[in-house]
């Protein structure tokens, strides 16, 4: 079985290439169905890998299998998250591809596969990243998926708004690549090894941490941490996912971001766990104070947006902020927790930016303000985007729920008030859109700030503006919000994930009465902020005391470039005392 | 340490690195890019790595700088015109 | 922010980073140790695989898979280039007045273009022996055809480079990398495996599949390239704002 | 001096960050970031280097006659070289596209995502 592991990420990649081979002479139907077929055909093996991978497989690819324990090659690792990551990542590239079927905008002349074929890049660059076990090849597989994600942001590129995006997303990303690809050539140096493991034995043999160690530790996770979009390297990620095509947020939102943490779990685990990494507290302290500042901000400046997309993507950066927390406390039952609300939030937020997009192409804007009562007619989109909500709010029992309930009894103390406070106000943010565009609820805002990003004026992502919204676009987000409740509600299925990800180590996930309340707490709480906002628009409108928050987000690529810098020294800060004590 | 041409070569590949940064001159960065380009072409000849050598002289003395005048071409083209029709 | 703060924020970054990577560098092994585990059992692997060039056999055999990354990322950067760089609506094309080339710039551009393509093929077919191999022989080949451009005019270059089919046959490039490396899978062994018979040492058909993958890397990058310049060049000479004239 | 070829490294990478950082440019922030990448492979050869060692070539070499340089770190450079100027070439066509749209390539100037 695990010489299918290479397989996983060569199918989707020998379908783009055929696909684009074939382009010319392909209609857009055939090149469609086809990059549907081989999402699917990939999905189903990583389900398949999934299945089996208990206990967890090794492939040395080329079959370079060591002998006397001195590899050359390059080894792949297939356990449950890993391979978890991988069929996650499949199964929302077949959502979406599904989603823009026959939808999107005319395609380039003759290059009618060219979108299935980047969509096809991305997840073979997805899976080969989420099974990596050697860190020069992880680093391999996530240029190839942040350089697909990039001209995929920008696809739209008659957008003004796109093409600046997708700009800052790129020279942000790349550049934390290039620090985490200085950091390998750091470990290198030390432990002459790539194999993840290997270099993990290699900086227990040389003895205690030092600075080499710190240093390649921090520039290592500033381009996981990057791509995870923890303040303060985050700006990116409001400006790229605000302006990409709706199937492509659902993706980058819904599993790339979440990547770049499954990255810092995979490499702090592997690599610097050992004797001579970096001690467990010092870990700890860096990634709970980040994610708790990415918690604070993306939920702030999420209540704040007006434009819809920008608003679902704050709320993302919100919710790292709380996977961050969860892989920070380093124990199996957190562990549980981060990997089921992944689950549940990839469903959730996939399933609202897929309704958004049925805004943005039956009415051409994304704002909040200026669809106010528009979308009444949009009957099953409005439900959908209630429960989308409701699910994001941690309701029991969808999956985000049980995720939540798992994670705040795992982390415990003060830091459950701000799980149940950025679930309540980022899923408030979303509930008030609800109730303003498909109920017209509240009087309409009036338009105060010229600051700020707004959603009007946008270019529909189809041809012409929907008359009929197509079955497809409301198909897959129902499927979508069906697939996280599952995640919660379906019994045996938080066990098997649990037993895949932590291999037994901590009691099975379940539902408890105080998982339960604090869930219903935030649904509570997030209904009560939305009704508030309605009601009493200027009080939790605009403040002064958050403007100079909102003016870090100037769209500026020299602002961003020196907020990773900071973010680099602070995380090397924060991991420093265990090493400097030593 | 004791090789004088490595240290040579190191030294050039820092000023040339930090003259790519202070050109702001696109069109002429693109210039001291081929520069650097050559330079590390240089010095991973005396690290003894012909392969990388090669491989930069050929993309980062030739192929980056060249797609970057062509992108300052693109990019004063429309510029150049609205000036002639004034 | 202003330039100012942006500059002091950019200051105080920058300051850790740089007291942070000077310490590491004290912590480094001393430049030119003779430290090396992984890079020696790469030499010996290489030398039982009968592939002279040890880059070449860790590039198309031993860490073939990274390889394969990185051929999809250059892949992918030219299908996004082609994509982003399309012509818009609201765009036409206007080819280019042909221009008088002084006829020593012609006549060198002539002589050299034959002679760098050929260097460029020799420096790919070669690459399992001595330094070189698919990567820089195919840019070498890439470049080489845009001498034309420098020699005659953009409508010969337009001739004897038809975009289209160099997207073809850089996607087919790929491809056939995939296939070599499925091929290894049904062979019986493993994925990306080296199953052919791996020759005489020092010879041309020596390393097993080490040669066929280097040809598909190096047509698959000469074609990337070229496609990639030729986006380009059509951007900077062809493509106009304004409707169809 | 063992330090030395690490220190330029290291200067080279801050060196592009600060051009990033203070460009008035995009054309030229994407030249600076090129030359960030640089630094990573003046880093990993300086790493592989050995001391009186040859190229890892043996197609005029006895194998075994003289040390050679360590040739992981050359392949893992050449890849890292072949990965930016693709990143190069995409970042361009952005920049590219932004001229045409925003009439400008000043990041002062761009003023649409804000907030």
């Amino acid at each position: 079985m695990h010489h299918l592991l290479p397989v996983l990420v060569a199918v989707p990649l020998l379908g783009a290439t055929l696909l684009v081979a074939a382009g010319r002479h392909l209609s857009r139907a055939v090149a469609e169905t086809t990059g549907c077929v081989v999402a699917a055909g990939t999905a189903g093996l990583a389900i398949a890998l999934l299945l089996n991978s208990s206990p967890p497989m090794t492939d040395w690819v080329g079959g370079w299998t060591p002998r006397g324990g001195e590899g050359v090659g390059i080894v792949l690792v297939g356990d449950g998250p890993g391979l978890g990551m991988a069929a996650l990542a499949s199964l929302l590239t077949v959502a979406a591809l599904a989603y823009s079927w026959r939808y999107f905008d005319a395609p380039p002349r003759r290059h009618a596969g060219s979108f299935p074929a980047l969509m096809l890049l991305f997840q073979g660059g997805m899976c080969g990243f989420a099974i990596a076990g050697d860190l020069f090849d992880a680093f391999v597989f996530f240029e190839l998926m942040s350089v697909v994600a990039y001209a995929l942001t920008g696809h739209r590129v008659e957008e003004p708004k796109a093409v600046q995006g997708a700009l800052s997303f790129g020279v942000l990303n790349s550049l934390g690549a290039y620090a985490m690809l200085t950091g390998i050539g750091l470990l290198y140096a030390r432990t002459g090894e790539l194999a993840m493991t290997k270099i993990g034995q290699g900086l227990d043999h040389h003895g205690g941490p030092d600075a080499l160690t710190l240093a390649a530790f921090a520039l290592v996770l500033t381009g996981l941490l990057v791509k995870a979009a923890a303040v303060p390297f985050h700006f990116w990620l409001p400006d790229a996912h605000a302006v990409a095509p709706t199937p492509v947020c659902m993706l980058l939102s819904g599993i790339m971001v979440e990547l770049g943490a499954y990255g810092v779990w995979r490499v702090y685990r592997t690599v610097f766990s050992g004797p001579g990494g970096i001690p467990a507290s010092d870990l700890e302290r860096a990634l709970v104070v980040l994610g708790v500042l990415t918690g604070l901000v993306g939920a702030v400046m999420c209540w704040y947006q007006r434009h819809i997309k920008r608003l679902l993507a704050y709320s993302t950066v919100a919710h790292m902020g709380l996977f961050l927390i969860g892989i920070g406390s380093l124990g199996p039952e957190a562990d549980d927790g981060v990997a089921l609300y992944i689950l549940g939030h990839a469903g959730a937020k996939a399933a609202l930016f897929a309704c958004t997009g049925v805004l943005l192409d039956r009415y051409g804007s994304v704002d909040e303000h200026a669809l106010h009562g528009r979308a009444r007619e949009l009957r099953a989109v409005a439900i959908l985007y209630v429960i989308g909500a409701l699910s994001l709010a941690g309701l029991p029992p969808f999956g985000t729920g049980l995720g939540k309930a798992v994670l705040e009894e795992a982390v415990g103390g003060p830091l459950t008030v701000l799980f149940v406070a950025v679930s309540a106000v980022t899923a408030g943010a979303v509930l008030r859109v609800a109730a303003r565009v498909f109920f017209g609820l509240g009087s309409r805002p009036g338009d105060e700030s010229s600051y700020e990003t707004t959603g009007i004026g946008e270019e529909p992502e189809t041809r012409h503006r929907l008359s009929r919204v197509p079955d497809t676009m409301t198909a897959v987000p129902a499927v979508l919000l069906v697939g996280a409740l599952a995640v919660g509600a379906v019994p045996g299925f938080a066990t098997a994930v649990g037993r895949a990800v932590s291999g037994g180590a901590a009691p099975s996930p379940h539902w408890t009465l105080t998982g339960v309340l604090l869930g219903l707490t935030s649904t509570l709480l997030a209904l009560a902020l939305a009704a508030l906002a309605l009601t009493h628009p200027k009080p939790l409108g605009e403040s002064s005391w958050t403007a100079p928050l909102r003016r870090l987000q100037s769209g500026h690529i020299g602002d961003y470039v020196a907020w990773l810098l900071v973010g680099t020294t602070l995380l090397a800060a924060l991991a420093a005392p265990g090493i400097l004590s030593d | 340490m004791d090789d004088p041409l490595i240290v040579v070569a190191l030294l050039l590949v820092a000023a040339s690195a930090t003259a790519a940064v202070a050109v702001r001159d696109p069109a002429r960065q693109a210039l001291v890019l081929a520069v650097l380009g050559t330079v590390l072409a240089v010095l991973f000849t005396v690290l003894q790595a012909p392969d990388v050598a090669l491989s930069q002289l050929a993309v980062g003395s030739a192929l980056t700088p060249l797609l970057i005048m062509l992108s300052v071409r693109k990019v004063r083209r429309p510029q150049r015109k609205k000036e002639a029709e004034r | 922010m202003t330039r100012r703060t942006r500059l002091l924020v950019a200051a105080l970054g920058g300051t850790g980073l740089a007291v942070l990577l000077v310490a590491a560098c004290f912590d480094l092994p001393r430049f030119g140790g003779a430290h090396h585990p992984y890079g020696d059992r790469v030499v010996r692997a290489s030398l039982a695989r009968h592939t002279a060039n040890t880059i070449a056999s860790v590039n198309f055999d031993q860490r073939a898979f990274d390889t394969l990354g990185e051929m999809s990322i250059l892949f992918a950067s030219v299908l996004g280039t082609v994509v982003l760089l399309r012509q818009t609506r609201d765009e036409h094309r206007a080819a280019p007045e042909p221009e008088q080339v002084a006829l020593p710039v012609r006549r060198f551009a002539l002589l050299v273009l034959p002679v760098a393509v050929v260097t460029g093929l020799y420096v790919i077919a070669h690459g399992q022996l001595s330094p070189g191999g698919g990567f820089q022989g195919g840019v070498v080949v890439a470049t080489a055809l845009h001498l034309l451009y420098l020699g005659a005019d953009y409508r010969a270059l337009e001739r004897i480079r038809p975009v289209g089919s160099y997207e073809i046959a850089d996607a087919l490039a790929a491809s056939a990398y995939l296939v070599l490396g499925l091929a290894g899978l049904v062979a019986g062994t493993a994925f990306l495996a080296n199953f052919l018979p791996y020759g005489t040492f020092n010879t041309l058909s020596s390393g097993g599949t080490v040669p066929l993958l280097n040809a598909a890397i190096g047509m698959e990058v000469a074609c990337a390239v070229v496609v990639l310049l030729a986006r380009f060049l059509d951007q900077a000479v062809e493509i106009e704002k304004g409707g169809e004239k | 001096m063992s330090v030395f070829p690490y220190l330029v490294a290291a200067w080279v990478f801050l060196v592009g960050c600060y051009g990033l950082v203070t460009s008035r440019n995009l054309i030229h922030a994407v030249g600076c970031l090129a030359v960030c990448q640089s630094s990573t492979y003046v880093l990993l050869l300086a790493v592989g280097y050995r001391d009186g060692a040859t190229a890892p070539v043996f197609s005029d070499l006895k194998p075994g006659s003289r040390p050679v340089v360590d040739p992981v770190v050359q392949a893992l450079a050449l890849t890292d070289v072949v990965v930016g100027a693709t990143v190069t070439a995409v970042l361009l066509a952005l920049v590219l596209q932004i001229s045409k749209l925003h009439g400008t390539v000043d990041p002062d100037e761009l003023s649409e995502l804000r907030g």
